[in-house]
């Protein structure tokens, strides 16, 4: 172990804002694209039942 | 009322037609017939105050249109060879953006009844770009079904459509005849419409 | 081998196995980020030169690695898309994308960070940044341009194109930018301090390179999975998939 | 809803349906700054001195490349006739697209500038002075061009004209814009230069929607 | 007459017709050389540093101001599918296009940038080597550029996809361009640069004109 | 020959018809009816090539179209709601032109008379552009009159057109179809065409 206490660790010898502000975004960027492929997946879940159900009721009623 | 008296009009070096004179009156319709090339779209545009007025005159409701046009275009709607649709709004926000630009307010319910009453039901909220060309012209002539304009000048309004449209076009051309409304409009089929008017053919 | 190749390029066949491989990969790519993170931020010493500020490079250097291994692989799946006219691979490439342009904006980003305290700026014209600012805009057009194509196979088409196209630029703006500085004596700054590296550095940053390699495949399995659903939406195999069935009794209770 | 705003409204609203208009300018304003470094040379004090004018040229440019489409596409579809045709003064409709126009040109560029200021090593308070010279100078650019773009509507060759017509109108702005930034470097102080730009678009909102309106009506006679 | 040749007529008599398509491109280039200085300041030391690569950079965004229109006017009015229908290969008359826009928009650059070139004091050799990369590069930049026009065409946001798309590719032969001058004037030579901007418009001619056409056919089927 | 089997094409969600076979011989004439949106002009961009068939096959004298397109092509003239024409050209250019991009020479005598016979006589030399609605879509339709295809897909050809130019047309196709020509074409209107032939309802 190399840090003797946590603030050592927190302040990383004066770069914590750039080395922080690197795992963050990092970290932050990730999580949110995995949110979002979730949510893509949802989304194409949804888009399957929209299609099923329209299929089911067979509406072709345009003119 | 509208009335034109002697107008002529040139383009290039040649002069389209010259001493056109006639009379709308309420209730009544004017069929402008002639060939291709003529100038029955450069005497509407002429009408509507588009192309400006070199011989003749222009009058409605006895006032000359040049003197007081903003009168003369609250009564209007013109709709041209172009059908002054957004091609990335839908049929739906066309209509409602149209009303408001001419500063009346139109509601959703309102614009879908027109919408359906040209047959456009369940294509109301796709992109105009995807219709199909009867379906645009469909879209630009549901204008009229919102309109509150007493005069109506339409060009190659019959073109396009369907059978079932052209229907229903006249069906409501001949509801605002029956409102006392005016129609002017060209077109190169015969038309059987409702109420009292005439054919005009324009010649060189 | 070629026959089972052939086999899983059917989105309808592919479509399970992704759904199998994936969590293997995310759970690998978990893992090894906590095992390069714990070398790289509690093992490794402090940098004789750059202090603590070095540590910067246990991301900078995996994701813009990342960012160009991406590239290549979607140029892989759209020349195969354009020959063989396989629609998988059109999907692949679309679902490869938004990882790699997030990780060409990481990178950008954790350079920033790591420029100000080292260079004293938060940018600077030299090679390997313009050519990474390059590369994040030709992933922005890939997206940009697949995404304003309302025709999915209109779509994959034109992505592939383009993709291609790219892929052929991509050496030669590096070459030319590299060039260019070289031309100009360089904006006097250097990325690496040669191969001083410590060994324990080289570990936990290699380890974390494969982690987010890791973690990539992950999320393009995961992604391919959804756009397949979404193309497949019209066809019977689609309707009869557990997840679909259980969802669509669900919403008729 | 008035008149006004329903076309404003409209404007938005389809920009935004098409996304083009509010990025092409930015777009190309961030993209000219990121050329010329490959342009020049990365030497970051050359960079430095040529910064302000770089990014006015290009905030110029950025701006006058979408004066050709502030009425181009109401002309085709025939929307022009119609808002020509419609009961309300067509200088108060013309009045909505330019501030529309300037809403998607203008204001954005003004947003970004401090951002990209900084690939060129700008100091804080340059910066300030640039957003607000852009603030104080794009809305100027959309008044004057609108009035060219109405005069060269339909015209045979009308982009250039376009451009030979705006150009000589935009250089006041460039050079007081510029100079501004430029003067705030040198410690001068850029008060006179500002109020010289506000000036300007007092003046430019006076005339310029009743001289394209004119300009427009003449459009259409065609 | 040949097909190529036909298509190649046709596209420079209507842009004579125009007029607009040749002098805009020139038009365009002359006012970003001309503003510049504006924005700049007239120190002459500044301009002769940053010369060449404002030229080049203009010669570029004139280029790419005009790719939008190489194929959107055959797309809106028609003859693009003709062209599609037409038994000659595609390749070949998109080709023929190429060229087309080249004489219109690259060519005359070339011609006229040695007169530009002297706004920003150059030496005798330095315009020479000038002329003589943007020679080479604009057909570069034309046939690079065909490949995004033919990709965006009648998709939404075209314009600003366009420029995202083209403007990274173009990079190289604007590196190569500008650094010609550049290793010119600084006394070491341009021949490798100018041997590489040779190479790349070898290579581009051959892969250009395939990938348009195919992307042209992908455009049409919407 | 040309034989369409199970033709089918969906745009957006919709599937817009499935199942469409038919053959059309030479000296044959085939008249594509169906409501407004019903997907006839989506029909006959995939016949040409122009969107990319996903179910059945397309045959021309024997030879599927995906394998053989250039034999196709050199076979056909498609003219859809586009004109193709140059606004900046005279009708007389733009004629010639065509021919030359599609590899023929066209003489300025046989385009004349081709102008001439759709009855544009004096306006050879004007621009496209101040032509009116309907000697524009004349102009498109002159290049008929010069085509050496063997299969004319024409969607729907006598719109706008005034009852002396739909005379004309209806003769050129009738020529056309008695040269062994085969026409495919749409219209709303009745058409009386010579030759053998039959419509075709599209429907949903
Ligand atoms: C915005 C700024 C930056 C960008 C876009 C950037 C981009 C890149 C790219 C694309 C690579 C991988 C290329 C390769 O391995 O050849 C890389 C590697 C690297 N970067 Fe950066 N960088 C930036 C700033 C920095 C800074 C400030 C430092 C340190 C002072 C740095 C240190 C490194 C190191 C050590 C490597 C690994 C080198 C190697 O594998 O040879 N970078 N960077
Ligand atoms: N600059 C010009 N020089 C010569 N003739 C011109 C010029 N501009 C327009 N024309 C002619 O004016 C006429 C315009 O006619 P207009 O469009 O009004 O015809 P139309 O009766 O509506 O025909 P259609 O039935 O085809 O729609 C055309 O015959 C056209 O050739
Ligand atoms: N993206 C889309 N989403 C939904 N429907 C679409 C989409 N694109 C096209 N359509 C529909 O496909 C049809 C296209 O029809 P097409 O233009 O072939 O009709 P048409 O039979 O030629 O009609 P017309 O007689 O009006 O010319 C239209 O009904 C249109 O609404
Ligand atoms: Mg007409
Ligand atoms: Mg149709």
């Amino acid at each position: 172990m190399i840090w003797s206490s946590f603030s050592d660790f927190w302040s990383m010898g004066g770069y914590g804002l750039y080395v922080w502000g690197s795992f963050g975004v990092t970290a932050l960027l990730m999580a949110a694209e995995a949110f979002w492929t979730r949510r893509g997946r949802q989304n194409a879940l949804s888009h399957v039942l929209a299609e099923l159900r329209a299929t089911d009721a067979n509406g072709k009623d345009w003119r | 009322m509208l009335t034109a008296s002697n107008l002529s009009l040139s383009r290039g070096d040649r002069r389209l037609f010259s001493g056109v004179s006639f009379t709308l009156e309420s209730g009544q319709w004017l069929h402008l017939e002639g060939d291709n090339g003529v100038g029955k779209t450069s005497l509407l545009r002429l009408l509507c105050g588009l192309i400006s007025l070199e011989e003749g005159e222009i009058r409605w409701k006895g006032q000359s249109t040049l003197k007081a046009p903003d009168v003369f275009r609250t009564d209007l709607a013109y709709l041209g060879h172009q059908l002054a649709l957004k091609q990335d709004l839908s049929p739906l926000e066309n209509l409602r953006a149209d009303a408001a630009v001419s500063g009346r307010e139109l509601s959703v319910k309102d614009a879908m009844a027109a919408l359906a009453q040209m047959g456009l039901r369940s294509r109301e909220h796709l992109p105009v770009r995807v219709l199909s060309q009867g379906q645009q012209r469909r879209t630009a002539l549901s204008r009229l079904i919102v309109s509150t304009a007493a005069l109506w000048i339409l060009d190659e309004p019959f073109v396009a459509l369907d059978a079932a449209a052209q229907n229903a076009l006249a069906g409501v051309i001949n509801a605002h005849l029956s409102r006392q409304g005016m129609v002017l409009l060209t077109s190169h089929q015969d038309l059987s419409l409702a109420g009292s008017g005439r054919r005009y053919k324009l010649t060189a | 081998m070629i026959r089972k190749l052939f086999y899983f390029s059917s989105p309808q066949n592919f479509y399970p196995l992704a759904g199998k491989l994936w969590p293997l990969f995310a759970c690998l790519a978990t893992v090894l980020t906590v095992w390069g993170l714990w070398l790289g931020m509690f093992v490794a010493p402090t940098d004789v030169q750059q202090g603590e500020g070095y540590r910067i490079i246990y991301v900078h250097v995996p994701v813009s690695w990342m960012s160009m291994v991406i590239y290549l692989a979607m140029a892989f799946w759209a020349l195969l898309g354009l020959t063989f006219n396989t629609r998988l691979s059109g999907m692949l490439t679309c679902a490869l994308a938004p990882t790699g342009a997030i990780f060409a904006f990481l990178s950008l980003w954790t350079g920033a960070l790591w420029g100000k305290p080292m260079w004293g700026t938060w940018w600077v014209w030299d090679a390997r940044l313009t050519s990474e600012l390059i590369l994040f805009f030709l992933y922005l057009g890939f997206i940009a341009l697949t995404s304003a194509i309302d025709d999915a196979r209109r779509a994959d088409k034109a992505g592939a194109i383009l993709a291609l196209v790219g892929a052929l630029n991509v050496p030669v703006i590096y070459f030319s930018v590299k060039w260019w500085n070289t031309l100009h004596q360089g904006a006097s700054v250097s990325l690496t301090k040669g191969s001083s590296m410590q060994q324990t550095m080289l570990e936990a940053m290699l380890i974390m390179a494969v982690a987010f390699w890791m973690y990539a495949i992950a999320m393009t399995l995961y992604r391919v999975r959804s756009i397949i659903l979404i193309r497949e939406r019209h066809s019977q195999w689609v309707a009869d998939l557990p997840e679909v069935k259980a969802l669509s009794l669900e919403a008729r209770a | 809803m008035s008149a006004f705003a329903a076309v404003l409204k409209r404007d938005l609203v389809l920009a935004l349906r098409r996304k083009n208009e509010v990025i092409t300018s930015v777009f190309f304003f961030v993209v000219v700054a990121a050329l010329f470094p490959l342009g020049i040379g990365p030497e970051m004090n050359t960079l430095r001195l040529v910064g302000p004018g770089i990014l006015w040229v290009g905030a110029l440019l950025a701006s006058m490349l979408s004066l050709g489409r502030m009425f181009a596409a109401d002309h085709a579809d025939g929307s022009l006739e119609q808002m020509a045709l419609s009961p309300h003064s067509l200088s108060v409709l013309v009045a909505a697209k330019i501030l529309a126009h300037w809403i998607l040109s203008g204001l954005p560029l003004v947003l970004l500038a401090p951002v990209i200021g900084l690939q060129f090593d700008l100091s804080a308070n340059a910066l300030w002075i640039l957003t607000l010279s852009l603030l104080l100078g794009t809305p100027v650019l959309s008044l004057i061009g609108a009035v060219g773009a109405a005069l060269t509507l339909g015209v045979r060759g009308g982009d250039v004209l376009l451009t030979l017509l705006v150009l000589p109108l935009y250089v006041p702005a460039l050079v007081f814009g510029a100079g501004a930034v430029q003067a705030e470097i040198s410690g001068l102080g850029a008060s006179a230069h500002l109020s010289i730009l506000s000036a300007m678009v007092l003046v430019a909102a006076v005339f310029s929607p009743w001289a394209s309106a004119a300009a427009l009506r003449v459009a259409l006679e065609s």
